[in-house]
């Protein structure tokens, strides 16, 4: 989108648009809380002339429940119930980066075995995002074949994690110390038929999607990011990537066992909402390969939990630390504070949607169209329950 | 023309036909979505259970005299339309108020009902209603070129503006069909017919990701039901429509059922596999391909004749 | 070390660097100068992401830490520093706003001065109600503010809903006539 | 009280002077003169064979908000894809409360949604249901002691059938939409009129906590 607004409405002497809602040349729109074209429960404030957005503005806190307020009420283990809710449609994440924090602020490390067991539920968890968002992309253009497809798929990966964690949604698969089991029997062959039905996918996802002249009339040149916005906005993970920036945590800055694997994420330079879904459409590719390397270079058993203290009794030291992971919106970090006692002091969640949907997506949205809000906010991957928490 | 009570009895009953024919088409259709989905979808006599079901809620809303008039202009649109064309070719009684110029009239009864629709839809005070009206205008004016250049074209092979004798015309074998014999007219009437039908790419005035869902945001129980009669007539309505300019008409009740599926099964597989497109762009979409076909068609009919 | 820390120490009298990990170190800046500090950061050092601001209440120390995570992703580093209000009994501690550095650091500021009471004057719309709405009460998210309490005089809490020292309680309902049962028969299976 | 209410009225909801097409000021209160300030009244419940019809149709009918209030409404998609496909049974999405006669309240409400659900039930047309998804609109759940997030749903608005888990899985919704067709086509699916009598009891309890109370006492 271009920025210039010099031409219509007129602008006061500090850049701000003159926006008089009486004389009926603009209009006040709302889309959302209740708007089928939001991703979730949040709101947009939009300012219209015609069918131009020239102002808009994200409300948000429709699903705050002051995580970060209770999590200073409970007990470390206690506190892997609570955060996974954080994020409902990925929620092994928030257990990655709370365990991981218990852990490296208790001093404990954890067995080879389990390391691989939780890069497996990571990358399930991407997966089955990314089955939704990629096709969900093109729903949000009204093309709703490839979503239905896409959660079909969605629900045999829910099966698979329900296999290895008991559950389906939430699995509290990964808890301080470890994992909670081992893979159970036969789960690799089951998993990889599963795979070979999701390669079949990503080919008709190509040709009714990508190669879909409608879908690339519309997505092209659609929300532009420059690549010098992606630092001075805060853009991360697949979205930064498709603006030219190479930005995923388990490149930059390793984590468990991923330097062990071969994977290259891709990047593009175009940035609007087409790189974006191409973007993601290669992040599903390659997390359907790096499942199966991690199945293939898995250890057969070992151990899969490291002693831990009583942790009914479970005390800290004084202590601070940041712990991050690549989810599937970009950069997900816990900023975990203890204090010596059995709570954490301060637990802050930072996902990318808090920079996604804030000042970035008030900015992409001048200019465009009333019809784009959705593609816009969906190919930045915005999950409300992350700004708010 | 026959303005006897048994002629209005007649077209009562196959108003009636139509409007059963219709409910079972649109579930059908969603049937067959699903099953593209790899679902199983809705229960055949759905339709009829949501019609009784929006009966039975209670109506307790108003927005002014025009909100209750919309959706009764919406369904004189659907009902005029079916009462000025002939049903069956060839028969006396299934020839509803056919005159010699009832192509003419058709063309304006089908913007009624949208015209009408918009003047209820803006009178109930949500915006979404009104853009998508708006949105709906503006396609449905674009639509209107090239459906009118096909219409004239074909006109213009037949010298006639009437349905029975441009079906009379294309009797006596697949290949009269106005499809064969000006093919150029008929690729700018069908292109229009996706307009027209409002079926995805060019759902524009129901957006659901966009504007939910367009002009009847307010409406509710037994507006809707009237809105909802009033859709499953024009959908067949519309397929008639088509189907007796390019397609040869129905001579049997079979073959109207058979054709006007068929008809109206063709937007529907387009709007499965593409997705929606702006109203900027489909206007210009309209006024671009269809448009340039249908002038082109105009030109050679009026050459060879 | 890291690059900057240095920086840090010397120009802007930086103190209690705490190195978690390689790429990862906190360190505390005194209020004054922690602007410039950051803008040193971001300008010269590299550190060009804001990952984000966060408070932290030390209410028994009479302290309200701000945390601010800065990024270099060329070098794959992360500072953050740490600034330490006084902490007021009532909310309104005040600090210098960022939002000329990264412009989203408005929307951490409007979120500190609502859940914390932590003031940034000019920073705009710091004033708006970000993710509550009608909230009478002091800022929730300082030490002080009791939410159980808050949640059972507001909100109708359904009765039934009991909380246990889970080893006391685990004792009892394995053998409530022994309540040592459970320890000696996790000696006796080691022994064994 | 007055004032507390000003604080909290958004800028377009304030009383001001507007200029008429034909050039005159004249003063307008959004409140009093854009809402209607109507109180509901309870609609008549038929009785035999023709109710009897319309309980069932009204229950292999259902049309449900498309309002993901929590977490619940994960669980959502699942239901309207391949896997398990609540079409087969007759329960559609709609996009507007004014089309759709059952409302999943899908888990835990913060205040700010509450004050929004409020809204969009009240615009539906009766008789309409609340299905309320997940411990947390039980007993607060999870959330049991957050400042921000009711415990019990049925202090606020009248629930026809609470769906319990966290969250709950899809096949435990679509027995509970099979629970709610027993309970309409036995009759019993008229709690929209318990809410218009008990209204004064349901306000109370909702401006207790939403303090911000800047709409008319029924959104119609």
């Amino acid at each position: 989108m271009n920025e210039d607004r010099s031409l219509y409405p007129e602008h006061d002497e500090n850049g701000k648009p003159i926006i008089d809602l009486e004389s009926h040349k603009f209009l006040k729109l709302w889309q959302g809380p209740q708007h089928p074209g939001i991703t979730g429960n949040m709101s947009l404030e939009l300012t219209v002339s015609g069918d131009e957005i020239v102002e808009s503005k994200t409300h948000v806190g429709y699903l705050h429940r002051g995580f970060e307020k209770l999590l200073e009420r409970r007990l470390f283990v206690q506190c892997m119930p609570t955060s996974i809710r954080l994020c409902v449609a990925e929620p092994d994440p928030n257990e990655y980066i709370v365990s991981t924090a218990v852990e490296e602020l208790g001093g404990i490390e954890i067995p080879d075995n389990a390391k691989w067991l939780r890069m497996l539920s990571l990358e399930m968890a991407r997966l089955q995002v990314l089955l939704r968002g990629v096709p969900g992309q093109a729903g949000t253009f009204a093309l709703g074949l490839g979503y239905q497809w896409g959660n079909y798929l969605r629900d045999l990966i829910l099966d698979s994690f329900e296999e290895l964690t008991g559950g389906r949604v939430y699995h509290m698969y990964i808890i301080p110390g470890g994992v909670r089991g081992n893979l159970p029997e036969g789960f690799k062959g089951r998993m990889l038929e599963k795979l070979k039905l999701i390669d079949e996918f990503v080919v008709k996802i190509d040709k009714l999607i990508f190669q879909n002249v409608v879908f690339e009339s519309r997505a092209k040149g659609l929300g532009h990011i420059p690549k010098e916005w992606v630092d001075k906005y805060g853009v991360y993970g697949p979205a930064a990537r498709a603006s030219g920036v190479m930005r995923d945590v388990r490149k930059t800055n390793p984590y468990l066992n991923y330097d062990q694997l071969d994977f290259e994420p891709h990047v593009t330079t175009e940035g609007d909402v087409y790189a974006r879904s191409v973007v993601r459409y290669n992040d599903l590719q390659m997390t359907v390969d790096m499942i199966r390397q991690i199945l293939d270079k898995m250890p057969d058993g070992g151990d899969i939990r490291a002693q831990t203290p009583n942790v009914l009794h479970w005390k800290i030291p004084k202590g601070e630390t940041y712990v991050k992971c690549e989810s599937s919106r970009g950069e997900y970090g816990m900023y975990f504070v203890t204090d010596g006692s059995d709570k954490p002091r301060r637990a802050h969640l930072k996902g990318p949607s808090y920079t996604h949907a804030n000042a970035l997506l008030d900015k992409l949205l001048i200019n465009a169209n009333i019809a784009d809000t959705a593609a816009i906010m969906v190919s930045l991957a915005t999950c409300p329950p992350e700004i708010e928490r | 023309m026959d303005y006897s009570i048994t002629k209005f009895l007649w077209s009562l009953l196959g108003l009636f036909i139509i409007l059963n024919w219709g409910m079972l088409m649109s579930s059908t259709m969603r049937r067959v979505g699903a099953r593209l989905a790899g679902r199983i979808g809705v229960p055949m006599y759905q339709p009829w259970i949501d019609l009784a079901k929006l009966m039975a809620l209670k109506t307790w809303l108003s927005h002014g005299v025009m909100y209750y008039i919309g959706p009764v202009f919406r369904l004189v649109g659907g009902v005029g339309m079916f009462l000025f064309m002939p049903i069956i070719f060839g028969s006396e009684i299934w020839s509803n108020y056919s005159f010699s110029g009832d192509l003419i009239l058709l063309l304006y009864f089908q913007s009624f009902g949208m015209l009408g629709m918009a003047m209820g839809a803006s009178d109930s005070s949500s915006p979404h209603a009104s853009i998508g009206i708006s949105r709906g205008l503006a396609q449905f004016a674009a639509v209107e070129v090239p459906m009118t250049l096909a219409v004239i074209a074909i006109a213009i092979q037949h010298q006639t503006f009437s349905f029975n004798s441009i079906m009379e015309a294309q009797q006596g074998g697949v290949l009269n069909w106005t499809i064969f014999t000006n093919p150029l007219a008929s690729i700018a009437g069908m292109l229009a017919m996706l307009g027209a039908m409002s079926h995805s790419p060019f759902n524009l005035v129901k957006a659901p990701n966009e504007i939910p869902i367009g002009p009847p945001t307010e409406y509710h129980s037994s507006f809707l039901s009237v809105l909802r009669t009033n859709s499953a007539i024009i959908h067949v309505v519309e397929a008639a429509l088509f189907m007796n300019l390019f397609f040869g008409g129905a001579d049997t009740w079979l073959m109207y059922i058979v054709k006007t599926f068929f008809v109206y099964f063709i937007s529907v597989f387009v709007g499965m596999v593409f997705p929606r497109m702006k109203v900027e762009d489909s206007v210009r979409w309209f006024l671009k391909w269809p448009t340039a076909v249908g002038i082109i068609a105009v030109l050679v009919a009026a050459y060879w004749k | 070390m890291q690059k900057g820390i240095n920086n840090l120490i010397e120009k802007f009298g930086a103190s209690d660097l705490v190195e978690r990990r390689s790429g990862l170190s906190f360190i505390t800046v005194d209020q004054t100068k922690a602007v410039a500090a950051i803008t040193h950061l971001k300008d010269i050092d590299g550190y060009t992401v804001l990952s984000f601001i966060t408070a932290a209440d030390w209410i028994e120390d009479g302290k309200m830490q701000l945390t601010y995570m800065l990024n270099n992703p060329a070098e794959v580093a992360e500072i953050a520093i740490r600034v330490m209000l006084e902490r007021k009994k009532e909310a309104g501690e005040s600090m210098e706003t960022i939002h000329h550095l990264w412009p989203n650091a408005k929307k951490w500021q409007q979120e500190l001065k609502e859940m914390y009471g932590v003031d940034f004057p000019t920073s705009p719309g710091v004033n708006d109600s970000f993710i509550l709405e009608g909230w009478d009460d002091m800022p929730p998210n300082r030490r002080d503010f009791d939410t159980k309490q808050y949640a059972e005089d507001t909100f109708f809490p359904r009765g039934g809903r009991v909380t246990h020292d889970p080893a006391t309680y685990m004792r009892e309902q394995l053998d409530p006539k022994d309540p040592q049962y459970y320890t000696k028969k996790k000696k006796k299976d080691i022994n064994s | 009280m007055e004032e507390k209410k000003d604080k909290f009225l958004a800028p377009e909801n304030e009383v001001r002077q507007v200029s008429a097409p034909d050039g005159s000021i004249i003063e307008v209160d959004p409140l009093k003169d854009y809402f209607s300030q109507e109180k509901p009244e309870p609609y008549k419940v038929g009785s035999g064979p023709v109710e009897n019809f319309l309980n069932w149709a009204r229950a292999e009918s259902l049309w449900v908000l498309g309002f993901g209030t929590g977490c619940g409404s994960i669980e959502i998609p699942p239901l309207v894809t391949p896997r398990f496909d609540m079409y087969r049974f007759g329960v559609q999405m709609r996009a507007t409360p004014r089309q759709s006669n059952v409302f999943i309240i899908s888990g835990y409400l913060a205040i700010k949604t509450l004050k929004r659900a409020i809204r969009a039930y009240e615009q539906m047309p009766s008789p309409k249901y609340i299905v309320a998804l997940g411990s947390c609109t039980i007993n607060g759940g999870m959330y049991y002691d957050s400042y921000n997030t009711i415990n019990r749903l049925d202090q606020y608005l009248p629930v026809d059938a609470y769906i319990a888990g966290c969250m709950p899985r899809p096949e435990a919704l679509l027995a509970g939409f099979a629970e709610l067709k027993k309970l309409i086509k036995a009759g019993k699916g008229h709690k929209a009129n318990e809410y218009v009598e008990n209204l004064e009891w349901y306000k109370t309890n909702q401006k207790k906590i939403i303090k911000d109370w800047n709409m008319p006492d029924y959104n119609w």
